[in-house]
């Protein structure tokens, strides 16, 4: 399954880039499984996402719980905690 | 009855609150009240130069006019404007507009706290600070408070 | 700290809000927060021509200056500024303004509600309706709703 | 005692003038005392405040109880609930 990451605030800097296109193995199912395959990609994406608990995830521009599958999913945000207003 | 729709907009330029109270209000009369919030970026005693706003465009827009449906359904608003800007803002300059319409005060009140409330939890955007040293400074942590906040709605 | 004193008017003539709101938020750098409250004359479904607001002069001024005082205090408001009209008033026009300032956002809605509340139950005005076929008709009578309003900040 | 009356809204077209100056009896002591009196001086009077519980009075422009005594008042307001805002 190939999608289109994009990263935002730290999240984006300590990746060290806005987003790209992936192809995740058949084994990364939900967004849990999503967040422990980009930290196995190499330190900058290890220390952006070493605490998951913290981390924000939305499917197709829409949040999503770190428990749903990421099927049908074209592009996946991954961000901190908001903090517009 | 007809459909009311709130008006959502994300953009780095500054808005009018009076220009957005006058498009909303026109053409009603059958509003009692209007509730606006402007958030403003303040100074923290010196110790800031700017704001940095980043937001996911696209999203943004979304999740705000999901939580302006929500607001105009629960609180039976004749109108809603939400207005969030991104980029450098200045301390004394604006960062966010809401604007709600009803027949009586207390829907416009809670309207316009609740979409703050859940524009502060849920809407993608993110504030990194500029000190007043020139220095570029931390993202600003998200808090509990405003988790709390939210959640007195439920 | 500087003591913040509420601004009043009581006034026949319109106000304008952004007038208000650029004079308290002035020379201000620490405010986060501003929440505005415009009441309006409905034209109940088309079934009012205008309301004629009585007030007592002096005491009016003297109420709202005391409301906004306990206001700034609860709620460590920045600014106040509260207005009232009184006279003739056509559907879809203003009758009171209220903005509270504060560095932070429920202070600030709080402020504004908090002022309305007591406003609507202690400031001495009377609303007078004109019916649409130029009949005058009834005063307003009190709502226990207000009451009830009020007295959720005891 | 000799003090300012003045009313307004209903109370004051049913009495049919904004206000008087009226010299009152020792007997009156309370707000209470002071509606009570007002009302045998006239049917309009009666009519503005047959039901006085619902009068609300202000002694020098600040709300009074009912139960408060009126000495030392200059002005003395009596109008019905407020309906503004």
């Amino acid at each position: 399954m190939s999608v289109k990451l994009v990263y935002f605030a730290w999240v984006r800097e300590r990746i060290g880039r806005p987003g790209e296109d992936l192809d995740l193995p058949a084994s990364v199912v939900t967004v849990r499984d999503l967040l422990a395959h980009l930290t196995t990609l190499g330190e900058e994406y290890e220390s952006a996402l070493q605490f998951p608990d913290v981390i924000r995830v939305a499917i197709n521009q829409e949040h999503a719980e770190h428990d749903e599958p990421i099927a049908g999913a074209r592009e996946i945000g991954i961000f901190p905690p908001m903090t517009g207003g | 009855m007809s459909i009311i729709t709130p008006t959502i907009r994300v953009q780095s330029a500054d808005f009018d609150l009076q220009a957005e109270l006058t498009a909303l209000t026109a053409d009603h009369k059958n509003i009692g009240a209007v509730v606006t919030f402007t958030g403003l970026c303040r100074d923290e005693q010196g110790a800031l130069s700017a704001l940095e706003l980043e937001h996911y465009p696209g999203m943004a827009e979304a999740e705000m006019f999901r939580i302006g449906e929500l607001a105009i359904e629960r609180f039976s608003l004749i109108g809603l404007t939400a207005i969030h800007r991104f980029g450098k803002i200045m301390p004394g300059e604006n960062i966010v507009l809401v604007i709600a319409a009803a027949p009586h005060r207390q829907a416009a009140f809670d309207g316009a706290n609740f979409v703050m409330d859940f524009l502060k939890t849920s809407a993608p955007f993110w504030k990194k600070e500029h000190a007043a040293d020139g220095q570029q400074g931390d993202w600003v942590a998200a808090k509990d408070a405003d988790d709390t906040a939210r959640d007195k709605w439920r």
